[in-house]
């Protein structure tokens, strides 16, 4: 059974690349992986497409990152909680996609479950993609969303990268961490394997590539 | 009489709401109408960030930033309650498992047409969050709103000028005058606040 | 807070009619609804669309249901465990419909979520439905599958039918909850609201119609 | 020197999985490979009921009719394993999250593609199981079965006879005789059993 723990924040974005597309878990603040972000703006890559619920409240979040300039994209369901995303966007210097959220979702299942694709329901933001109706309601055809890297916050993990999620903060993390080439979860707890009854894994192991513990901060520079 | 206050709309909302029903109280106004449900309506509250069965704000200082509703505002769990990823939630959502959806809105049109989502300015960042999915996916759509604009003008329309949310969705619309069934055969109205008439709150054509 | 429980099987399969489609949950014997194939057995409904992975292997399973006749059609991922099933789909008096299991899950999971479908991986069981090639690759368009009555195994529930299995039993369960009118899930371990750590939950309660507890007998005839 | 028993032919492919791989075996033959693959391999293997990090069955007396593997096999959970449902499962085989999947052959043709799950025969039901999902999800496909038929033709043909269960997707097959890489080129042998010369087992043309 392969070991999963890194042993810094650093370790665990190692290999973020100019021009990378990057999910990051959260709702709100629930479920934001705050270090993984912050070790993330101390790489300093720059043109990152980030996909997200939200484009950060302001603070530490992604929002950190748009501030930073690293960001060149956001595809989320709800920027206007960022007022560096809502500024950036209207001066033109950073495109913002905004999806239904449960296309959001649907579009990140669609990656890592294999489809080519979601026959969703028709939304005015769908407009001008595939549509059609089937049993008289119209639908339109919607892609996988995939991603380079996803950071992710979890509650529990075990050496194995299964994950637990605490409350609300679970959200978009299971679904991101089937999408994204590489998993990386920040973790409140760390266990051996058997530490997690297999009936309440959440996230299975095979989909995480790196588990890190919160507080190691061997990342700071 | 003067017009309903926002909790007196937000009781009228919860009173009508059917025993034993799935709910998902949209952001703003319509997220008042939790208080005013009473336990013995058997209502359970579904919220699209993955939580069902949660009641209100809990005491202060116990908030927990891992545990809120779609608002963002702190909430508590209940009894039978769980948690589930967003994936999960919006099968809830959108396979039509919600019996009430209760937005708040910029428009509804004769029609059921709902905006209530972006003012389609190009400037305005749009800011959709679960608003189409459950437009679209609950079983019924009621919208809680004023009755008129700050600036007087109708919010039932014949016509949406601001983007669509959803088309042909709205099946009630709770307002501070009169509470509207969007049917078939066009807008009924339920019930009027004493002292208004229907002229006075009857569809508007609409912005120009 | 509604209370799902049911004092017998037999309330559990009330209201199945002739001509109804059934989700049988179950892989191999695990989590194979047993009282309530019993008392669906004991309604005698006929021409039943039942949709399973297995066809049963004989004794009390769906093969009970083929052998008296009240089935008219098959569909699942692997009929020849079950000698009824195939003497009886040889003999031309029972249609049976082979899809591939993830095929099959997922079409489940297109009628529970409201997808119009799922542009899924061509297979060779998929010829002559709709296809595409999307980034190179052959999908077909899967349509949902739905039912009017799923009937499943569950290991806990609670009184608002909040569900947990076990083990190996889950299998389709969880999906099958989804995409049916009315579910019925049979119960070893019955509990009230809050004997679920609401982070356990597998299957949330807004699923499920029906719960009776395991030996709750008063089904026989 | 003698072809390779079943037993053998297992430990062969078990030797090759790769550091770490996560695996899924088919039923039959295959299945027999768990009990060659050495613990320092880190090997997690996957069963598409819904089961991650399995062992083989457990003592005499304590199988447990709800914990199997897709051979409905009573087998035993290891510490770090997981259950989950037949949706994520068949995520992780179709989705390209498993390294290897061994299966089980009638034929595998010189192109790759794989026959195993259907004879073609009228009066034969066909039973795919999670076949299909496999051969064409995983990120590489091993074929294991003996070299010819009990009658002694070819299983590995120019062409399959019988029904595909997946076009272009088999990269290696490991028989009683040989292990031979599928490559874009054709096939290649990679090892044969001494005393086996390569004429012995090419590929026939297939049945007619």
């Amino acid at each position: 059974m392969p070991d999963r723990v890194v042993d810094s924040y650093r370790d665990a974005v190692a290999g973020l690349r100019r021009g990378d597309a990057v999910m990051l878990g959260g709702f709100g603040a629930a479920g934001v992986p705050l270090g993984l972000i912050a070790a993330g703006l101390a790489l300093g890559v720059r043109d990152l497409t980030v996909i997200a619920n939200n484009a950060g409240f302001g603070g530490a979040d992604l929002t950190s990152w748009i501030e930073a300039g690293m960001v060149s994209r956001v595809i989320c369901s709800y920027p206007r909680t960022s007022p560096a995303c809502v500024a950036l966007w209207q001066q033109g210097r950073l495109a913002v996609e905004v999806l239904p959220q449960g296309t959001l979702v649907e579009r990140m299942r669609c990656a890592g479950a294999g489809l080519g694709g979601a026959v969703s329901v028709g939304t005015v933001l769908a407009e001008g993609k595939e549509s059609r109706v089937i049993d008289g309601r119209e639908y339109v055809l919607e892609l996988p969303l995939r991603a380079d890297m996803a950071l992710i916050r979890a509650h529990r993990a075990d050496r194995f990268g299964n994950l637990t999620y605490r409350m609300t903060a679970r959200n978009f993390a299971p679904m991101m961490a089937t999408a994204a080439k590489l998993v990386a979860a920040e973790c409140a707890e760390l266990v051996e394997p058997g530490g997690i009854d297999p009936e309440h894994v959440v996230t299975p192991g095979i989909f995480v590539d790196r588990v890190v513990m919160q507080g190691s901060l061997a990342w700071r520079p | 009489m003067a017009p309903l206050t926002r909790e007196q709309m937000a009781a009228r909302v919860a009173r009508a709401l059917p025993h034993g029903a799935f709910v998902n109280l949209g952001i703003g106004m319509p997220s008042l109408v939790a208080r005013h449900i009473a336990p013995a309506q058997d209502v359970t509250l579904h919220s699209e960030n993955g939580l069902l069965l949660f009641g209100g704000p809990p005491p202060a200082g116990m908030a927990d930033t891992d545990l809120v509703d779609a608002g963002k505002n702190p909430v508590t769990i209940l009894p039978g309650g769980s948690y589930f990823d967003s994936s999960l939630s919006f099968s809830m959502m959108r396979g039509g498992h919600l019996d009430v959806a209760v937005l708040g809105g910029f428009e509804v049109s004769a029609g059921g047409d709902l905006s209530n989502w972006w003012t389609g300015a190009a400037d305005d960042p749009q800011g959709v969050g679960g608003a189409m999915d459950l437009a679209s996916g609950a079983r019924q759509i009621w919208v809680l709103m004023e009755h008129r604009t700050r600036d007087g003008r109708p919010k039932i329309v014949e016509r949406c000028a601001y983007p669509l949310t959803a088309r042909g969705v709205v099946t009630r619309i709770f307002t501070d005058l009169a509470v509207i069934a969007v049917r078939r055969e066009g807008l009924v109205v339920e019930e009027m606040v004493g002292g208004w008439i229907w002229t006075a709150c009857r569809p508007g054509p609409g912005r120009a």
